[in-house]
């Protein structure tokens, strides 16, 4: 899955320098507020976007979306610098180059939104350049595929979140996340269950929280530097971050701490003993992640300052060791050409200074002091005994806490310092450009860690009061904190991850063993995106079969239906047959045209059943006749005969009818044309037995002498009261002259059987 | 008086039309009961249109009566002939090719 | 002035026709046919100055008043659709010279083009419920023959069945026109709003209420009444399909609007309670139906679908809010799946087809196509912040606010489901590589045809964007619209002067002399 | 009996005689059996038509209806016309060349 | 269609439906008539000389292509409505002009716009179903 | 005869002016009261005595046809109300002597409205007409009649 | 005579869709005759009807005498009758064009638009 490039090709492109001189420009420019924002707590931005739907475009910047905004702009410097080594000389780069920075800057939005619609729009445009990015090696059916995936489960939880967003802005009055939060919790809301649910929806698939997990790992389809930083340090953050930022209103209720904890153990756990299972280094990294990711969200159930703070310093320490390790995989695939655990051996010779970052960042992945992952992991055990549901919470922790010890060996230590393998080519020195991140993310975790003052005053505290929503207290992180229970639950854990290390090869066949027998999600996603669209085709063929008369029966069913289902759910009164004034003259015309309609209909002959048209035409021009309508009368004469002429003419070329009425459809047929008969009649009767309005037919009769100097009313009408009707009708008889004049000259050349194809037809060939 | 003419007048008329019409289900063959349509169906409305014409007694009333009469008479034998001629043209052809294939 | 302002974008098409079709033998037919195009535009926007500066306006035709005569009137809603009409038919006469073949041309294309978008207008701006019959029939006869020009036997096929649902809706549709004219004596329709209202048996109005719904369903393709559409809109050149996409069924959309609002508002509980229904399984079902397709027109036709189904939500859910959505969405969807079809048609230049599978590559060798598919292809799908997103947030937040909660979560899903559509184009057009090898870079397709092909293509796309990124003058616009829809009062000023708007009393208007203005009075004939 | 009740009678059965003749030769029509016999009962109901127009005129005094009438004696023929030559054609084509007459019906044609 | 009795009579009925058609028209405004019935009757007319001549002299006879005629008679009904705005009317607003007077009593003709649309309409109605009838006959 | 045709209508208008009335009546009138000035004025305007012949032949065609007609219908009529109808159709070939199209006309039209006997066809080279006759007892007879009344009326009404 | 008038509708609408639900096109070109010609009625109907007495000013009137014929549906119908015809005729040389390239008039068998293996 490593993208081909060209060691040789020119990497300063223009493209990836600007990306990155912007990013660091950015990160420059954030990193100004740091003295800010612990000072002054929260700085706003405001843009009055739709003020007539009440979505501004507002950004606010306060501990927490600071500590983001630097890690997106700072690692992001890092990753472009080293993604313009990385794919020097792909012939896409240019494209990569964009995708990536749009990418940074989407997410740079979400963390900054204060309105919540101004988050969801930076929320899917994450999405949406993720999609780009793990697609990339769009030539690779898989890669095509983990994309999409990854899209529809986020986007789907996208959609779930913006549902949850607009239920708060109705039932809260606002969207901006600053007064949501400043008002505190709306556990109390009737609607509160419904939004929690809806934005943790949006959260969990964000975060790949277990059981919609499955997608995290195949994202890595994407060039190893997407994979650092969207599946280490941003984007799978986002929902961690969301909950985060929500944490004042939407914690405050036993539903949020249960969920929260259940789901991000779970996960934790989950994914640790699946990142044991892998022999791919990077999915090894894949599911580190997701066990970050649980944590992150277990110690968000909490209320608690240990909890925030043990959620906001594993945050900052996993963004940091982890894209490191991500650029350092990449490395070793770039230099080597494998990833595998089994095979890499030994590189610390041949690569010293990746070797170096590698280990510390894995010290800082393991827990190992004085790194920041060490404390960390303090404070997340002091956290997690004063969280509810302590034992399970504290177990959990712990399993996942010695798991990722041991996958720290064996991503960081393994490789390096382990027996040398059998290696696909001899590995080198990274280049710098691919050196440097990993170096500078390792070092600031070592840096942090020895002086964990600095980096709780600037960063973390801040954080912790914004995601508390009250200014908070402070100076949990300290490198010694004394001997008390998380020390102690340290060690232990020291020990079991080492043991685990020990036995992992074990362990890995006793979990493939598992998982093989375990339900596979992925493969199920496959099922169901097949079970969708089997369903799409079993729909289209029921409703969509290609036959008109299908469609014609469903047309006028539907009518029958709708007419026949008002008629009976409203009051529409009775039928008076008013038969009186009619005389034989009538019933000999009805009954004529009944003769004729009966024909028509009857007949297995072409003949009989355009004369029974014709007879029908006269019948109904008869009624004109006696019904005071001279002008309709010949005009429906005259067209009638104009219908058998062409008619006479037409089917000379045309075939026989079949004797379509011994069809065994035609039964039903018949009983639905009665009924859209009958219904058409009935409703005809009875509007015609109410009274009649005659104010328009009044006027007509009164100017149209007078005022249009014309006797003929109807013509008036015509050409004078309602001219633009009869200039769009003559405006049809043009157009259908037009029209078929087209279709039977269509200018192709025809053989004797008119089957010649014409020159732009394009024939099936299936 | 007028009004006696004019009732005899259409009876006439509507008797001719109703016996055309029988007449084209009753006789035999084609060409034959065309004769009952051209003629009689003709006649009987050139009666109705007469009597029309002396009911409404006016000119320009008795001018379309002619007008109509007139068209009648050029068109009606013209369809007839060439309904006519259709059929003895079909069936003689089919009846020479049957015996040609014989 | 204001009756000037009303012809014009339905005159000036026609009279393109006229010019065009005697020229149609030369080059000069397209040129006329662009120029005409443009015309419209400009009259289309001098008009939407004067709704936006007056209000609601109108004028009666022959100088007859209203009822008597014919009223064109535009209000917020009639005049954007003339406008975005207008603006669809620039673009696809631009895109015509590239794509349209000289024997097309010569057996009429611009003619019935014209014809076409001016039986579009009328339809809009008329306020006569037969003249909007006799409009939606310009309409009809003119894509009858877009759609089979060139007569392929595909064309044939699909328009046998195009042909015979239409004319049935049709035909429903006239005969629901006589039944209300039976019942009210009036064709008027600000004038319809009292007197229907003032029908004793409203029982029997929602009847004919319901030939209305399903005369205008079939034309805005609602479930179950779409078939014609899918059978139909993958045949004709890639020019017609656009335009059909963008536009026909949105006039039965439109006129179910009118109609629901301003005529059959007197059983709102069972009209637009069953158009909920209706709406949602529309939706549904239509991009269900995408799913099932492997061509990428056929695939934007169910599409067609899905999207009328928010629409028609729009105005079945009967907010203010709800009727905005349900206008910006008209708007939104005309523009964006209009580009969808052309660019399907500059796809199928550069990589020979349009079936799925038998294409690809096109990220690759032309990614500004791809840039260009992306915008509406994911302004369609709902993603934000592209115009879309707004329509769908629009519809969901009024369903939100209604509580009801199914509605809501259909409206969500199927914005899922048409991300899966999309990237399934996207994935089996644009990133797979072409199966036959090919490359089809953009210079497959000679300049003189690729950038017509191509300017509608990028206006189109940059409009998307605009009001994805700028759309508090849109959303503004479909406020006013969907005010004016619900309290018609305006409308029915405009149309009957003042004095006419009082909303008529059924009690008190059934034993009510039928109100007869002396003819000396009313008659505008100096 | 008045002149005139005479006259309103002869009216009554005139209408009387002429739609029994519509309904006599709608039975030809519809019972063919060949297009020629069905054409000519076409041919006949137009002409039926006109007497009904003159009587109609009688009947309620407005001569208007006499336009019908004068128009469909002008035009009634073509209808008439048109089917007998299809008539002649299509026997042409299905007797005329081999080809033709080898093409397969689809099903049985009485006219 | 070589009936020597069919040509010999269309001769007379061509020239004589033709002219009942112009009657009809122009008659229309007052009785039974107008320019569809009248624009019906001249398409029957050439319909006629068709059958008894064949389409090509018919066309012939038509002297301009019946779509052509059709597309002109829609000019001229636009024109007849647009021609109002000059005079400040809105579209199709009846203009009437009367020769030898000032109203319908005392003049002895009039020249209105409505019987130009009227004509626009025959001719729309005429080109329109003969050149249907055309394309039909010489497909068949 | 096309001159004294044009001299009857100017005078039937010249009527027409005088009285002020341009109705049907008016010029109706007038066309009689013309043909009776030309017939008075022949020898000074010159008018061929042939068109008051062939006016008077004209007129004289018209009753005879008319009385042909009504009473042929009557004859079909009682054969189609008899109970047994007695008609013995065949077709008889009936040599033409006219030959102009208009002549042909005339008199298939007339001998297809007098009951009884119905034109079928002209053979292509315009010699013979093919009559359908209701009543062909005796087909030498009808041809003879058929060429001495009609056919023979026609010829006077138009001959050259 | 509406209520005959409502009766004549109800048996041409019933017959015209039993057409339009026949396999041969040529069928439902019948059954589209007869729906126009219902349709028709339907409005005239609507209008209410009056015999003998055309919608017609008389000479040296200014109005029409007594109760006439309603003359707006009579209009509508000739509209309608004239555009019924405009699609007829458009949708007969559909019918015949079609018959000739794909030589059915079967609408079972006009599959090529939407293929039965439509949907793979
Ligand atoms: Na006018
Ligand atoms: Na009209």
């Amino acid at each position: 899955m490593a993208e081909p490039s060209d060691p040789n090709a020119p990497w300063v492109n223009p493209a990836g320098m600007i990306t990155v001189a912007i990013t660091a420009a950015l990160f420059i420019f954030f990193a100004r507020y740091l003295p800010v924002v612990p000072v002054e707590g929260a700085v706003p931005f405001v843009w009055d976007w739709i003020p007539s739907l009440d979505i501004r475009m507002s950004f606010w910047l306060d501990g927490l979306s600071l500590m983001f905004a630097l890690l997106i702009t700072g690692i992001g410097a890092l990753v472009m610098l080293y993604a313009a080594r990385y794919l020097a000389g792909h012939p896409q780069y240019n494209r990569f180059a964009l995708y990536l920075f749009s990418f940074m800057l989407s997410m740079l939005g979400l963390v900054l939104a204060d309105n919540l619609i101004t988050l969801f729009v930076f929320w899917e445009l994450t999405t949406f350049t993720s999609y780009l990015l793990i697609g990339f090696s769009h030539t690779d059916p898989k890669s095509r595929r983990n994309a999409l995936q990854a899209l529809l489960l986020t986007a789907a939880g996208g959609l779930a979140l913006l549902a949850g967003f607009i239920l708060i802005g109705i039932t809260q009055g606002t969207f901006e996340l600053s007064q949501l939060n400043a008002a505190g919790t709306m556990a109390e809301h009737p609607a509160y269950l419904g939004i929690l649910i809806l934005v943790l929806i949006g959260a969990f698939t964000k975060s790949a929280q277990v059981p919609l997990h499955f997608w995290l790992p195949n994202a890595m389809a994407a060039p190893t530097p997407v994979s650092a930083y969207l599946h280490s340090a941003t984007m799978v953050k986002a929902g961690v971050y969301l909950l985060a930022r929500m944490h004042p209103s939407l914690s405050g209720s036993d539903v949020w701490v249960w969920v929260l904890t259940l789901f991000g153990a779970t996960t934790a756990v989950f994914a640790s003993f699946m990142a044991v299972r892998q022999t791919d280094l990077k999915q090894t990294l894949a599911y580190t992640t997701l066990m970050a990711l649980g944590t992150l969200v277990l110690f968000l159930a909490g209320s608690t300052g240990y909890a925030i703070t043990a959620a906001m310093t594993f945050l900052l320490v996993h963004s940091l060791y982890k894209a490191g390790l991500f650029l350092v995989i990449g490395i070793v695939d770039h230099e080597t050409g494998t990833r595998d655990a089994n095979v890499l051996g030994g590189l610390a010779r041949a690569m010293p200074i990746t070797a170096a970052a590698a280990a510390l960042s894995g010290l800082a992945m393991a827990g190992i002091p004085p790194f920041l992952g060490f404390i960390a992991k303090e404070v997340a055990y002091a956290g997690a005994l004063e969280m509810a549901l302590t034992v399970f919470v504290v177990v959990m922790a712990f399993a996942a806490f010695a798991l990722m010890f041991a996958v720290a060996l064996i991503v960081a230590w393994k490789p390096f310092f382990g027996p040398q393998g059998d290696l696909p080519r001899t590995p080198h020195e990274g280049p710098w450009a691919m050196v440097l991140g990993p170096a500078t993310l390792a070092v600031l975790g070592l840096l942090f860690g020895l002086m964990p003052g600095v980096a709780a005053y600037y960063l973390i505290e801040p954080a912790v009061a914004a995601v508390m929503g009250a200014p908070d207290t402070g100076g949990r992180l300290k490198l010694w904190a004394g001997f008390n229970l998380p020390l102690l639950l340290s060690l232990l854990t020291f020990a079991a991850g080492y043991l685990l290390y020990r036995f992992h090869l074990d362990l890995r066949e006793r979990l493939a063993r598992i998982e093989a027998r375990a339900p596979d999600l992925d493969a199920g996603w496959d099922r169901l995106l097949d079970a969708f669209v089997a369903f799409a085709k079993g729909q289209t063929r029921v409703i969509q079969t290609g036959v008109l008369r299908h469609y014609m029966f469903a047309t006028f069913a539907v009518l029958a239906v709708a007419m026949l289902a008002t008629m009976l759910l409203r009051p529409v009164g009775g039928v008076s047959l008013a038969f009186d004034g009619i005389g034989f003259m009538e019933w000999g015309i009805a009954a004529l045209i009944a003769a004729g309609t009966v024909l028509v209909i009857l007949t297995s002959s072409r003949i009989a059943a355009l004369v029974g048209l014709g007879v029908v035409g006269i019948g109904v021009a008869l009624i004109f006749i006696v019904y005071s309508a001279p002008d309709v009368a010949i005009t429906q004469l005259l067209v009638e005969l104009l219908v058998v002429v062409l008619l006479a003419v037409a089917l000379l070329k045309m075939p026989y009818l079949d004797a379509g009425n011994r069809q065994t459809h035609r039964p039903f047929d018949a009983a639905l044309a009665v009924l859209v008969g009958g219904l058409t009649a009935w409703v005809l009767l009875r509007v015609t037995d109410a009274p009649f309005d005659r104010r328009l037919t009044d006027f007509f009769e009164g100017a149209s002498w007078t005022e249009a100097f014309g006797r003929n009313i109807v013509n008036v009408i015509l050409v004078d009261f309602r001219t633009l009707d009869t200039f769009g009708e003559i405006a049809v008889v043009i157009v259908a002259a037009l029209g078929a004049f087209a279709l039977l000259k269509g200018g192709l050349k025809r053989g004797p059987e008119g089957e010649t194809a014409p020159h732009a037809e394009k024939e099936r060939k299936e | 008086m007028a009004d006696i003419l004019v009732g005899i007048l259409l009876l006439g008329g509507g008797a001719f039309v109703l016996i055309a019409a029988i007449g084209i289900v009753r006789l035999p063959d084609l060409l034959t009961r065309m004769h009952a349509s051209t003629k009689a169906g003709t006649l009987g409305s050139l009666l109705i249109l007469a009597g029309l014409a002396v009911h409404v007694a006016s000119v320009p009333v008795t001018s379309k009566v002619f007008a109509t009469a007139l068209f009648l008479l050029l068109t009606a034998p013209i369809a007839a002939h060439m309904i006519g001629r259709a059929h003895a043209r079909t069936t003689r052809k089919a009846e020479q090719s049957a015996a040609s294939k014989g | 002035m204001i009756s000037w302002l009303l012809v014009m974008p339905i005159a000036i098409p026609f009279a393109t026709a006229v010019i065009a079709w005697l020229a149609r033998m030369g080059p000069a037919g397209r040129w006329i046919s662009l120029f005409g195009s443009v015309l419209s535009l400009v009259a289309s926007l001098a008009l939407l100055m004067a709704v936006l500066e007056n209000g609601v306006v109108a004028a009666q035709m022959s100088n007859w008043d209203a009822p008597f005569g014919i009223t064109l009137v535009a209000d917020y809603l009639g005049v954007v659709m003339v406008v975005i009409t207008a603006i669809t038919g620039l673009a696809t006469a631009i895109y015509a010279l590239g794509e349209i073949p000289e024997r097309m041309e010569k057996l009429g294309y611009h003619a019935l083009f014209q014809t076409l978008i001016a039986g579009v207008t009328g339809a809009f701006l008329t306020g006569d419920l037969f003249n909007l019959y006799v409009w939606f029939e310009v309409m009809l006869i003119s894509s009858f023959g877009l759609l089979v020009l060139g007569g392929s036997r595909e064309q044939l096929d699909a328009g046998i069945k195009y042909v015979a649902l239409n004319l049935v809706s049709t035909l429903v549709f006239l005969s629901g026109i006589g039944l209300l004219y039976g019942m009210t004596g009036t064709l008027n329709m600000a004038d319809l709003r009292g007197a229907v209202a003032a029908v004793e048996n409203q029982g029997l109005v929602t009847v004919v209420a319901m030939m209305f719904l399903v005369g205008f369903g079939v034309k805005a393709a609602v479930f179950p009444l779409f078939f014609w559409l899918p059978a139909s809109y993958h045949t004709p050149s890639f020019a017609v399909s656009a335009v059909f996409a963008g536009l026909l069924t949105k006039v039965g959309v439109y006129a179910m609007m009118r109609m629901f609002t301003l005529v059959f508002t007197g059983d709102i509980g069972f009209t637009h309670e069953l158009l909920i229904w209706v709406s949602l399984l529309t939706m549904f079902t239509g991009v269900v139906g995408a799913a099932a397709q492997m061509d990428f027109r056929k695939i934007l036709s169910f599409h067609i679908i899905s999207q009328i189904g928010y629409m028609t939500l729009g105005l079945a859910l009967y907010t203010p809010l709800a009727l905005m959505g349900g206008v910006f969405y008209l708007v939104h969807h005309i523009i964006v799946k209009a580009n969808l079809f052309l660019v399907s048609g500059m796809a199928n230049k550069l990589a020979g087809s349009t079936d799925l599978n038998r294409i690809g590559g096109l990220y690759k060798s032309s990614p500004f196509l791809a840039v260009l598919f992306v915008v509406p292809a994911f302004s369609l799908a709902g993603f934000p912040p592209l115009s879309g997103f707004w329509a769908k947030y629009l519809i969901v937040k009024a369903s939100i606010e209604l509580e009801m909660w199914f509605v809501a979560f259909v409206s969500l899903l199927v914005g899922l489901l048409t991300i899966y559509s999309m990237t399934k184009i996207w994935g089996m057009a644009f990133w797979k590589p072409h199966p036959d090898g090919i490359e089809p870079t953009p210079d497959r397709v000679p300049a003189s045809v690729r950038l017509p092909m191509m300017i509608p293509i990028v206006g189109l796309a940059v409009m998307t964007v605009v009001i994805g990124f700028f759309p508090e003058p849109f959303v503004q616009f479909a406020r006013v619209s969907a005010e004016q829809l619900l309290d018609p009062g305006a409308y029915v000023t405009a149309v009957l002067g003042e004095g006419a708007a009082a909303p008529a009393e059924p009690a008190a208007a059934t034993d009510a002399e039928p109100v007869t203005e002396p003819a000396s009075e009313t008659g505008g004939q100096p | 009996m008045t002149a005139a009740e005479f006259l309103d009678l002869s009216v009554t059965i005139a209408m009387g005689m002429i739609l029994l003749g519509l309904a006599v030769a709608f039975f030809r029509l519809a019972v063919g059996p060949s297009l020629a016999d069905r054409v000519v009962a076409l041919d006949m109901m137009t002409i039926t038509i006109i007497a009904f127009c003159g009587v109609y005129v009688v009947a309620v005094d407005d001569a208007s209806f006499l336009d019908v009438a004068i128009v469909l004696a002008l035009v009634g023929f073509l209808a008439t016309v048109a089917l007998a030559r299809y008539a002649e054609r299509r026997f042409e084509r299905e007797n005329g060349s081999d080809d033709e007459a080898a093409r397969k019906r689809e099903g049985d044609e009485n006219g | 269609m070589n009936s020597i009795i069919f040509t010999a009579g269309a001769r007379i009925l061509v020239a004589l439906l033709f002219v009942f058609s112009l009657f009809m028209l122009l008659r229309g405004h007052h009785l039974p008539g107008g320019g569809f019935i009248g624009g019906l009757l001249g398409a029957v007319a050439f319909i006629v000389y068709s059958l008894a001549c064949g389409p090509a002299e018919a066309k012939a006879a038509l002297r301009a292509s019946p779509e052509g005629i059709a597309m002109v008679g829609l000019g001229i009904a636009l024109l007849a409505g647009l021609v109002s705005f000059v005079f400040g009317d809105p579209l199709f607003t009846g203009q009437w002009y009367w020769v030898g007077g000032d109203s319908y009593e005392t003049s002895i003709f009039s020249i209105n716009s409505v019987l130009v649309f009227d004509i626009g309409v025959y001719l729309v109605v005429l080109g329109g179903i003969l050149s249907l009838a055309f394309a039909f006959e010489e497909e068949t | 005869m096309n001159n004294a045709l044009v001299i009857n209508l100017i005078l039937a208008f010249a009527w027409a002016a005088m009285t002020g009335n341009f109705g049907i009546d008016s010029l109706a009138l007038g066309a009689v009261l013309g043909f009776f000035a030309l017939w008075l004025s022949a020898p000074l305007t010159g008018v061929d005595r042939m068109y008051f012949i062939r006016s008077y032949r004209v007129v004289r065609l018209a009753a005879f046809f008319l009385w042909e007609l009504l009473l042929s219908s009557v004859r079909v009529a009682w054969d189609v109300i008899r109970p047994f109808p007695q008609n013995r159709p065949a077709i008889v070939e009936m040599p033409l002597s006219v030959q102009s199209d208009l002549e042909i006309l005339l008199v298939t039209n007339l001998i297809s409205l007098t009951p009884g006997t119905l034109s079928v066809d002209v053979t292509p080279d315009r010699k013979t007409l093919l009559v359908h006759a209701m009543f062909a007892d005796d087909p030498d007879a009808l041809v003879a009649e058929l060429k001495n009344g009609m056919e023979r009326m026609v010829a006077e009404a138009f001959e050259t | 005579m509406e209520a005959l008038t409502a009766l004549i509708v109800g048996l041409l609408v019933a017959g015209s869709v039993y057409l339009m639900l026949a396999r041969s096109f040529m069928r439902f070109l019948f059954g589209l005759i007869l729906l126009s010609n219902a349709a028709n009625l339907v409005i005239f109907a609507s209008g209410r009807m009056t015999p003998g007495a055309p919608a017609l000013v008389p000479y040296g009137a200014d109005a029409p005498a007594g109760v006439v014929g309603n003359a707006l549906p009579q209009a509508l119908v000739l509209t309608a009758i004239v555009i019924g015809f405009g699609l007829l005729a458009f949708t007969l040389a559909l019918a015949f064009e079609a018959y000739r390239r794909l030589r059915t008039m079967d609408t079972d068998k006009m599959r090529l638009a939407e293929p039965k293996e439509d949907g793979k």
